[in-house]
């Protein structure tokens, strides 16, 4: 079972991996990137690159399940405005045994972070909005699953 | 070739897209760029750092270096912020 | 927040991580271990130290604070039977960044693998009912926290 | 001393839990567990081989070397197999 969503409506982790939960594993891992109150930041706003994303997400789950013995991964990206304290990402994967799981759940959240086409603008309560910087530290975890 | 602008550098630029034909001479993504660069103040500041951008031909993830030949849509941007 | 909680009727994974999951960090990352029909299992029924359990558990959590900075961190034991497809553990950790959720959530459930007093006994169609061996690979991974 | 014992080792003993007076001359868990397993023929199985068993005292987990001195629960049992 391989999922990848794009999803303009709110996310929760429970619906996410409600399938994976379900598959028949003994081991169900799972990474939920929530809005953080940085700074003041009231809400981000997520841009994407419709026509490669999705096809973006796929390649990611294809290498975590090239590479691990999973029973299913799945992927869902929230776009638009998601205010704070509200999830922008799950991912989660489902194994016989728990290493596959959790070794692939942070493979998928690294590998997106820096091979998916989104884009973060950060929403102040002053009415100003600033475009997120990359994180070098974000190229270098993916690197360490090359 | 259609060109796709996403996040500051569409912003910069003023567009989400537009079409140009590939300028006499330019054969890798980083030549168009550069070219690109001219035609308004605001591509000559989105365009200005080629180290800072990231693109895509074709959706497909290249570097300043891929030829261009065949491609259909170039993508640029700032490198990705997801998750 | 630092959670403990030895539950002798059915747990989600939803409702253990739901404090968590408000609690303000942009990473949250949890590990579930559901029952696996594994080759005629039913269900497998838990057994524990109750004056020792709880105090294990927290051992565990203090230790996962300690090394990594968590907002929070959860684990959630069933005991009793349990039937196949429902959870047996729930661990989970909260924090501002992914690295430190995602490694102290191995971390948990390597740890309470190998540290706290529980007993596995599985219970097939037949009848017949069987205790689980210890696996030296439990031992393995809780080793190369050391 | 009271003594515990869990899953297959109190399967095999039959009880839950004892009280038992430390023998003389046993100082550490191990050569405790030694003389309980002449106590009865399910004491001799459960408590066979050292090597597959674990022990708390006072709810910590101790090896077979720890001296009992002052202990007042000794808990006797296979390998954990929780999680």
């Amino acid at each position: 079972m391989k999922k990848v969503r794009i999803s303009n409506t709110p996310i929760t982790t429970e619906a996410e991996l409600s399938t994976l939960a379900g598959i028949g594993g003994g081991a169900l891992s799972s990474f939920t990137g929530i809005v953080r109150d940085d700074g003041g930041v009231t809400a981000i706003e997520l841009e994407h690159y419709p026509s490669m994303t999705e096809a973006c997400l796929s390649r990611v789950i294809e290498a975590a399940t090239a590479r691990w013995s999973l029973l299913g991964a799945v992927v869902t990206h929230r776009v638009g405005i998601v205010p704070v304290g509200d999830p922008v990402v799950v991912v989660g994967a489902a194994s016989l045994h728990r290493a596959e799981a959790l070794e692939a759940t942070a493979f998928l959240i690294d590998r997106l972070k820096t091979d998916a086409p989104f884009w973060k603008r950060e929403h102040y309560a002053d009415g100003t909005a600033k475009w997120v910087e990359a994180k070098l530290s974000d190229d270098t975890r993916s690197e360490r699953w090359a | 070739m259609k060109l796709v602008y996403f996040a500051s550098v569409r912003e910069a630029i003023g567009l989400s897209s537009e079409d140009r034909d590939i300028p006499y001479g330019a054969r890798t993504v980083g030549d168009f760029v550069v070219w690109l660069r001219g035609q308004s103040q605001g591509h000559a500041v989105a365009l200005d750092d080629l180290s800072r951008l990231r693109f895509a031909l074709d959706q497909n993830m290249v570097t300043a270096d891929a030829l261009l030949v065949d491609g259909e849509e170039l993508a640029i941007f700032p490198p990705v912020t997801g998750g």
